[in-house]
C-alpha cells in the first residue's frame, strides 16, 4: 500500500499562523508516515489561487485535502467537484458556507474570538465610555470582518452579525484604518488614528503584529500606559508582548492542533477509508494578563503553554 | 524566398517555446502524471483567466504601455455579470454583456486618459486599479455572489478530445490568441498597434492617427478583461469580489516571459500564451513534486529567471 | 510663368520657448513647378514645411491650399489633401520591414470578403511594389522584409523618399532627401523628382545641396532667420550669389530685379 | 543667463510638488490637525521605509530599468541585520553591515542579470523578489524577530524641531536624496546614468563603460535598501519577515508620480521624495478625515490620477 | 609619400545575417593625411570605419594600430588609444544638453579637493569651451544649455562632429560630417578638418559629397560591395573617372597606373 497523499492549502505563505499550520501538519503527516502537499494562495484573499493548488494536488494523488478557505463562499465549487472524485475535503480555521461544503471542520470562530476580547474591554473600561480605534485586515476579507464584528458585539455596541463582510461602525469607533495584519501598516495605521483621535482608550487590532504596532505608535506618542490594547491570534510572539503589558489581552486559536487533527483523519481515510464528519471545535481562549471580573480569562503561562497548539 | 520566410516567425521569437519545452521534458522525468492528457488539460484551464487578459496586456505593451487595472477590472466584470444574473435577474446574454460593457468602459476611460491627457499608462492604470477595486468591494458588499445560472458557467465545462477533457474555456483563449495573431499580423490596423509602439513619432508623421489606434487597444483590452471575467465566474462557479489581486503582475510576466519588449513595438502575441502556460506548468509541475510551497516560490523565482535567460540565450547574434 | 498657387502660407510664426524658428515667414508653391528651399542651419526650412504638412500648428499665420484658407491640426489633416512628406528625420519605424514603413498607414487590402469585410492586407502586392519602387532609385537592397533598422544610413533614407513620391496627390514635400545618399543614388532621386513634377505634381525640395538645386529648380526660396529672404531664378542668378544671399552676405534689396522669381 | 537658468529646475519639473500643494491645501482644509508640525514630522516618519527604497528604484528607473525585488530584499535585509545581532548576538554595527552586504549582494545579481546575460530587469527582479521572499521566510521561520539592541532602533527616535519631533530617520532620508540629487546632477558618474537612460547606444558609442554604470547603479540601490531595512528596523523595533510586499508599487508609484519617465534618462529625483511625500499624505489626511477604507482605495485612485494630471498640465508646451 | 602608417586592416568581413556588410576588406591610414572613403550607400563604409572605432567586433581580419595589431571589443578601447569617431546616425543622447553632449564620456572634473576626491564637474569650464567649440563651427546656437533634441537637423550634427574634433589624440574618423550642413557650415567643418590634419593627426572622412572630397582629400579609398575596389589619387585622377570606379562602370584594372595612390 502506498504512502497516503495529504494536501494542506493555506490562505497565505507568510502568517506566522499558517506558517505553525504547515509545520503542525508536517509533524503529524511525519509521524503517521504520510506524504504532505502544501499550497496557498498568492495573497490573502486569492481564491483562485487555493482552486489551482487543490486541482494540482489531486492531479499528484492527494486523497485528502485540507484546506483554510480564503473565500468560504467562492472555494464551493470547487471543493464539490473533488469530493465528487471522492476526495475527502476538510476545513481549517474557518467553515465554508454552506459548512457542509466540506466534509468536516476543525476550526475556531473568529466572531467568537472578537466577542471576547470584546467583553474584556467592556469590563476592563468599568463603565467608562469607549473611545475605539479598529486596526482592520483590509477590504472585502471575511476574517477581517468577523473578527472586527465580534469585537463591537462583545463591546455592546451596534454590530453585525457573523455572516456580514461589512464592517460595523458605531459612533464609539473614532477612527477605523487598515493594517494588512502588517506591523509597520498596523504603526502607520495608529499613528494617523492618534492624530484623529488622541483621547482613544481602546484599540483592536486584527491580529499581535498589528498590535505590535499599534503598541509602538501609542509609546512614542508616551499613550502606552492609558490605552487597552486587544487582539486575536494567540501566537507565541503576540502571547510574549501580553506578558510585557504590551497587548491587555488576545484570543488565542490553535493552528497546530487543527492541522494535526486534519492530517490524523486524512490518514485515517486513507486506511479505514472511514471519513469525518461534522464541526469541531479546537476552541478559542482569551488570554490576559489581567483577570477583570465577569470575563472568563487564563493567564499568560497558559497561554505560553498553549501558544497555537505547542503541547 | 521572400514569402516562404516571412511566414515562419524568425528562431529568435521561438525562446519562448524552447523554455517551455525545457520545463515540460523536466517535470515530465520528474514526476508521474505530468505529461498525461488530463494533467495538461488542467493546466490549459488553469491558466485560461490569465492568458485571455494577457492578450489584452500584450495589446497595451505593443503600444509601449501598462495596465496594472487588468485584474480589478476582470474582478469588476465578473461581479457585475454575476450580480445582474443573481440579483437583478437578467437573462445571462445580457447580464453577461453588462459585465463586459463594465470593463470595456474601465478600459475606454484608461484610453481617453491616456491619449487625451497624456497621463502615463502605469499611473492611470494603478489610478483605475483601486478605483475598480473600490466599486467591486462596494457594489458586491464583499459578498461573494452565488447561485448562478448554469449557462453561465458553461465555459467551465468539459469535452473529450483524444483521452482529455478540454475545457471550453481553454478552446476559447487559444481562438482568442490565433485570432489577435492574425489581426495582429494580417490587418493594417494590427499593424499601426506595432507601429504606434515602435516609434510613436513616425507613426502620427506618416499620418497614422495614434491616438485612435491607442484608444482602441485599451478598448479592445477592456473587452477582453470582461471575457476574462467570463472566464474566471465559469472556472470557479461564483463571482468573487476578491479576486484579481495578482492577475496584473502575472499577465506582465507572461507577456514579458513571451519575448515582448516593454519598451512597446517588439514581440509576438502565442510568445504571451506560451508565457502564461509557462507560469501555469511550473505551479502544476512543482505541486505534483511535492516541494514545499516556500520552496515552490524560492524555485519559481529562480526558473523564471532561467527561463528568460534561455530565451536571451536562443537569440544570440540577432542583436 | 505666373502658374496658379498651389501651397501659400503667409506671416508663419512659430516659437520654441525662447527660441523663434518660424518669425513671420511667407511661401508660395506655384503649380507644377519644383520649388527649392534653402537656407543656412537652424534657418527655419524644416519648421516651415513641419507646418505647411500639419506636423506642427504655427503659432501665428495662415496657410491657403488652392486659395482656400486650411488649418491643419496634423499630419492625417494634411494627407487626406494629398500632401506627402519625407522628414529630415526620417519618420521610419525602425523595427517595422521596408515594405511595411513603405505602406504604413496607406496599407493595401486584399480583393473581396477577405479585404473588404476581415480587413486583410495585401502582403503580397504590397511586396511586389515595394521591390519595384526601390528599383525606380537603384538602391541595391535585398530583401523587402528586413526590417529598416538593419539598413545603411542612405539605404533608409531611400525608403523614406520613396514613400512620399508614391503616395501623394496633390504635393509632394521632400527635406533634405539626398543628404545621405550616394552619387547614384542622388541621381536617381533627382530623376525621381522630375518624374514627380511630370506627372503634374508640385514638388519642395529642401537641400544643401547646391548643384542639386540649380540642376533642378524652377525657383528657389532662400530662408533666412525663420523669414523668407528672397526667391530666386536660378537660370539667372549664378550659384555664388545665391550663396551670398543665403548667408546674408548679400542683402535681398541688392539682388538683380531680373533674378528673381 | 544660461548659469542662473540652469541652477533653477524647468517650472515643467515643478508638477509634482503643485500637486503636493493641492493635496496639503485640501487636507490642511477639511482636516483639524493635519497641518501641525507633529502630524507633518509623523508623515516624513511614515514615508522613510518607501522613501529610501524611492531613492534606489529612481536610479534603476533613470537606466530605464524596474525593480520589483526591492521591498522584498528590504525584508531580507531587515531579518539578516536583526537574526544577527539577537540570535548570532553579533555587535549591532556588524549585524547592520551583513544586513546591508546581503541587500547589496542582490543588487548586485540583478545587475549581473541585467548586465551579462542582457535580461529584461523586469523579469530579472521577478524572479529576485521571489526569491528573497523564500530566503526570508526560510531563514527567519516566518518569526519577528524581537529583542533587539537598542543602537539598531537609533533611528527611529526623534530630536525637537521647532516644536515637532522629527526622527533621525526622516533626516537621513532626506540627506540621502540631497546627496544623490548632489550626485546625479554634479559628477560624471551621475550624468551617465541618465546618459545610459536616455540613449544606451550613443552611450557606448562615445565610449563610456554602459554595463560598468549599470552594475553600479544596481549595487548602489541594494545598499540603499539596506539602509531601508534599517529604517524599518528602527521604526517598529523588530525585524519583520512580512514586511516588504507592497514596497515595489509604492516606490515605483513614488517615482512616477514625481515625474520621472519609466522609459529612462528623464527625471528628477527629489521628485521622487515629493512622489513618496504624496502617498504618505493621503493615506494620513484620509484616515483624518475619518473616510472609510473602502473609500479611501476609491479616493486614492482618483488623486493619483488627478496628481498627474496636475503635473502634465503645469508642463503644458513643453512637448 | 610613404608616410608610416598608422591604421590599418586586413581582411575585415562582418556579416549580418545573411547580409555581408564587410567582406574581406582591407584598410590603409597613413600619418598626416586625410583619407577618404567613399562608395555607393550600403557599400560598407560605415560597417568599415565601425569595425575600426570599436563599435563593432569584426567576424574575420585583423586591425593593427601604428604597426601593432589590436583588439578593440568596444568603443572605449579605441578612445583609449585617442581614436575618435562621429558617428552617421551621430550618437547624441537627445535629452541631454548640448554641453554635456560634448563632453559625454569626457567630463572636466573641478581642481582639488571637489573634482579630485568629490569628482564633482566643472560645468562653467565645459559650458565655456562648449561655446568655443561651436563658434569654431559658426553654428548659430543660442544656448549650450538646450537639449540636443531641439535642435535642427544640421545643429545636431555639428555638435557631433565638434565632439570626436576635440578629443582625438591619434586618429579623427567622421562618417558623413557634412551631410545635413548648409553650404557655410560644411565648409566651417572642412576648415575644421584641415585644422585637425595641421595638428598632426590623421583624419578618416566618409563623405559622398565629391566636390567636398576633391577638394581636401589626400588619398581617396573607394569602397565596393564590402571591399576595398581603389585608393586613388585626387591630383592625378577626374571626378568622373572617380564616380566611374565608385559605380563600377569603370574596372579597377582599367585605371591608370598614375591615378592610384
Ligand atoms: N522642438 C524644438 N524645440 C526647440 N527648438 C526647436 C525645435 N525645433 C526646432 N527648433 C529650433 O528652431 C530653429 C529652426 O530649426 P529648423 O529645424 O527649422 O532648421 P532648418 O532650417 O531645418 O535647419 P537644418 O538645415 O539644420 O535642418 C533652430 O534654431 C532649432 O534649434
Ligand atoms: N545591424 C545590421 N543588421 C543587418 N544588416 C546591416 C546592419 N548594419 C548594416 N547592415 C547592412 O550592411 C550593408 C552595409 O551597410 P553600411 O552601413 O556599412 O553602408 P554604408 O556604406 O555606410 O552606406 P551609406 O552610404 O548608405 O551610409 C548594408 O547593406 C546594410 O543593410
Ligand atoms: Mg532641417
Ligand atoms: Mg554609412
Amino acid at each position: 500500500q502506498s504512502q497516503p497523499v495529504i494536501g494542506l492549502i493555506t490562505k497565505t505563505e507568510t502568517n506566522p499562523f499558517f506558517v505553525k499550520m504547515k509545520e503542525g501538519a508536517a509533524e503529524e503527516a511525519k509521524k503517521l508516515g504520510a506524504k504532505l502537499l502544501t499550497g496557498a494562495g498568492k495573497t490573502d484573499g486569492d481564491n483562485a489561487g487555493q482552486v489551482t493548488a487543490m486541482e494540482n494536488m489531486i492531479a499528484a494523488g492527494a486523497k485528502t485535502i485540507l484546506i483554510t478557505p480564503s473565500d468560504s463562499k467562492a472555494i464551493i465549487p470547487a471543493i464539490k467537484k473533488a469530493r465528487d472524485k471522492g476526495v475527502l475535503v476538510i476545513a481549517l480555521d474557518s467553515p465554508t458556507d454552506p459548512v457542509d461544503g466540506t466534509d468536516a471542520l476543525f476550526a475556531t470562530d473568529n466572531y467568537k474570538a472578537g466577542v471576547l476580547i470584546g467583553q474584556y474591554a467592556k469590563a476592563s473600561l468599568a463603565g467608562k465610555p469607549a473611545k475605539i480605534v479598529t486596526l482592520d485586515l483590509f477590504p472585502g476579507h471575511p476574517v477581517g470582518a468577523q473578527r472586527h464584528n465580534g469585537f463591537l458585539q462583545g463591546l455592546g455596541l451596534q454590530s453585525f452579525d457573523a455572516k456580514n463582510n461589512e464592517l460595523a461602525k458605531p459612533a464609539e469607533v473614532a477612527c477605523m484604518a487598515d493594517s494588512f495584519g502588517d506591523q509597520a501598516k498596523g504603526q502607520t495605521a495608529m499613528e494617523n488614528c492618534l492624530q484623529k483621535a488622541p483621547d482613544v482608550n481602546v484599540v483592536y487590532t486584527i491580529n499581535e503584529p498589528a498590535a505590535a504596532g499599534a503598541y509602538n505608535a501609542l509609546k512614542k506618542a508616551g499613550k502606552d500606559k492609558n490605552v487597552l490594547i486587544v487582539s486575536v491570534d494567540g501566537g507565541c510572539q503576540g502571547i510574549k508582548d501580553v506578558g510585557a503589558g504590551k497587548i491587555a489581552a488576545t484570543s488565542q486559536q490553535y493552528p497546530l492542533k487543527m492541522a494535526s487533527m486534519g492530517v490524523a483523519a486524512g490518514v485515517e481515510y486513507a486506511k479505514s477509508g472511514k471519513k469525518p464528519s461534522g464541526y469541531t471545535d479546537t476552541g478559542v481562549t482569551l488570554i490576559a494578563a489581567k483577570a477583570v471580573a465577569g470575563v472568563d480569562s487564563k493567564d499568560v503561562k497558559t497561554g505560553t503553554d498553549l501558544c497555537w497548539g505547542n503541547k | 524566398m521572400d514569402t516562404l520566410k516571412s511566414k515562419l516567425p524568425p528562431i529568435g521569437q521561438l525562446g519562448p517555446f524552447i523554455a517551455l519545452l525545457f520545463a515540460c521534458v523536466f517535470f515530465a522525468s520528474t514526476t508521474d502524471n505530468f505529461l498525461s492528457g488530463q494533467n495538461l488539460s488542467l493546466i490549459l484551464q488553469q491558466v485560461m483567466v490569465v492568458g485571455v487578459i494577457a492578450i489584452g496586456q500584450t495589446l497595451i505593451i505593443l503600444t509601449a504601455g501598462i495596465d496594472l487595472s487588468c485584474g480589478m477590472v476582470m474582478a469588476l466584470g465578473s461581479i457585475v455579470m454575476t450580480k445582474f444574473a443573481v440579483d437583478l435577474g437578467w437573462p445571462w446574454p445580457l447580464a453577461i454583456a453588462a459585465g463586459v460593457a463594465a470593463t470595456a468602459l474601465f478600459g475606454l476611460v484608461n484610453g481617453l486618459l491616456v491619449t487625451r491627457i497624456k497621463l502615463p499608462p502605469f499611473i492611470v492604470t494603478l489610478g483605475t486599479f483601486n478605483i475598480a477595486f473600490a466599486i467591486t468591494q462596494l457594489y458586491s458588499k464583499s459578498q461573494t455572489v452565488t447561485g448562478l445560472p448554469d449557462e453561465m458557467t458553461a465555459l467551465g465545462n468539459t469535452f473529450a478530445l483524444g483521452g482529455a477533457q478540454v475545457a471550453w474555456g481553454s478552446l476559447l483563449m487559444v481562438l482568442l490568441y490565433l485570432g489577435f495573431w492574425w489581426w495582429l499580423r494580417d490587418t493594417g490596423a494590427g499593424r499601426h498597434v506595432y507601429a504606434v509602439g515602435n516609434s510613436p513619432e513616425a507613426t502620427r508623421l506618416v499620418g497614422i492617427p495614434t491616438e485612435k489606434v491607442l484608444l482602441q487597444v485599451y478598448v479592445i483590452a477592456g473587452v477582453l478583461y470582461g471575457v476574462a471575467a467570463l472566464l474566471a465566474v465559469s472556472r470557479t462557479g461564483v463571482g468573487d469580489p476578491n479576486a484579481g489581486k495578482t492577475e496584473n503582475l502575472d499577465a506582465i510576466t507572461a507577456v514579458v516571459l513571451g519575448g515582448t519588449s516593454l519598451f512597446g513595438g517588439r514581440g509576438l502575441i502565442l510568445g504571451s500564451l506560451v508565457g502564461a502556460i509557462v507560469i501555469g506548468v511550473l505551479n502544476n509541475g512543482l505541486t505534483l513534486m511535492g516541494v514545499d510551497s516556500v520552496y515552490q516560490v524560492l524555485i519559481t523565482g529562480i526558473l523564471v529567471i532561467l527561463a528568460v535567460t534561455v530565451d536571451q540565450l536562443s537569440r544570440k547574434g540577432g542583436r | 510663368m505666373s502658374q496658379p498657387l498651389v501651397l501659400q502660407a503667409k506671416g508663419l510664426v512659430k516659437r520654441y520657448g525662447q527660441v523663434t524658428a518660424l518669425d513671420g515667414a511667407d511661401f508660395e508653391l506655384r503649380a507644377g513647378e519644383i520649388l527649392a528651399v534653402i537656407g543656412d542651419n537652424g534657418a527655419g526650412k524644416s519648421s516651415l514645411i513641419k507646418a505647411l504638412s500639419g506636423a506642427t500648428i504655427p503659432d501665428e499665420g495662415e496657410i491657403l491650399l488652392d486659395g482656400q484658407p486650411v488649418r491643419f491640426r496634423n499630419p492625417m489633416d494634411a494627407r487626406r489633401e494629398g500632401i506627402e512628406c519625407c522628414y529630415q528625420d526620417l519618420a521610419v519605424a525602425p523595427a517595422m520591414t521596408i515594405a511595411e514603413n513603405l505602406f504604413l498607414g496607406r496599407e493595401l487590402r486584399r480583393e473581396g470578403f477577405l479585404g473588404n469585410v476581415l480587413r486583410m492586407l495585401d502582403k503580397k502586392k504590397m511586396l511586389e511594389t515595394a521591390v519595384e519602387r526601390m528599383a525606380d532609385l537603384k538602391v541595391g537592397i535585398r530583401s523587402m522584409t528586413q526590417a529598416v533598422e538593419t539598413l545603411s544610413g542612405g539605404q533608409r533614407q531611400c525608403v523614406a523618399v520613396a514613400r512620399a513620391a508614391a503616395f501623394a496627390r496633390h504635393v509632394v514635400i521632400l527635406d533634405e532627401p539626398t543628404a545621405a545618399l550616394g552619387v547614384k543614388e542622388g541621381n536617381m532621386v533627382l530623376e525621381l523628382i522630375r518624374r514627380v513634377r511630370d506627372k503634374g505634381l508640385p514638388v519642395i525640395l529642401i537641400s544643401h545641396n547646391m548643384p542639386h538645386v540649380f540642376e533642378i529648380a524652377d525657383r528657389i526660396h532662400v530662408a533666412r532667420l525663420g523669414k523668407r529672404a528672397a526667391v530666386l531664378n536660378p537660370k539667372k542668378i549664378s550659384m555664388s550669389d545665391t550663396v551670398a544671399v543665403m548667408t546674408g552676405a548679400m542683402k535681398p534689396e541688392d539682388i538683380p530685379a531680373d533674378c528673381l522669381a
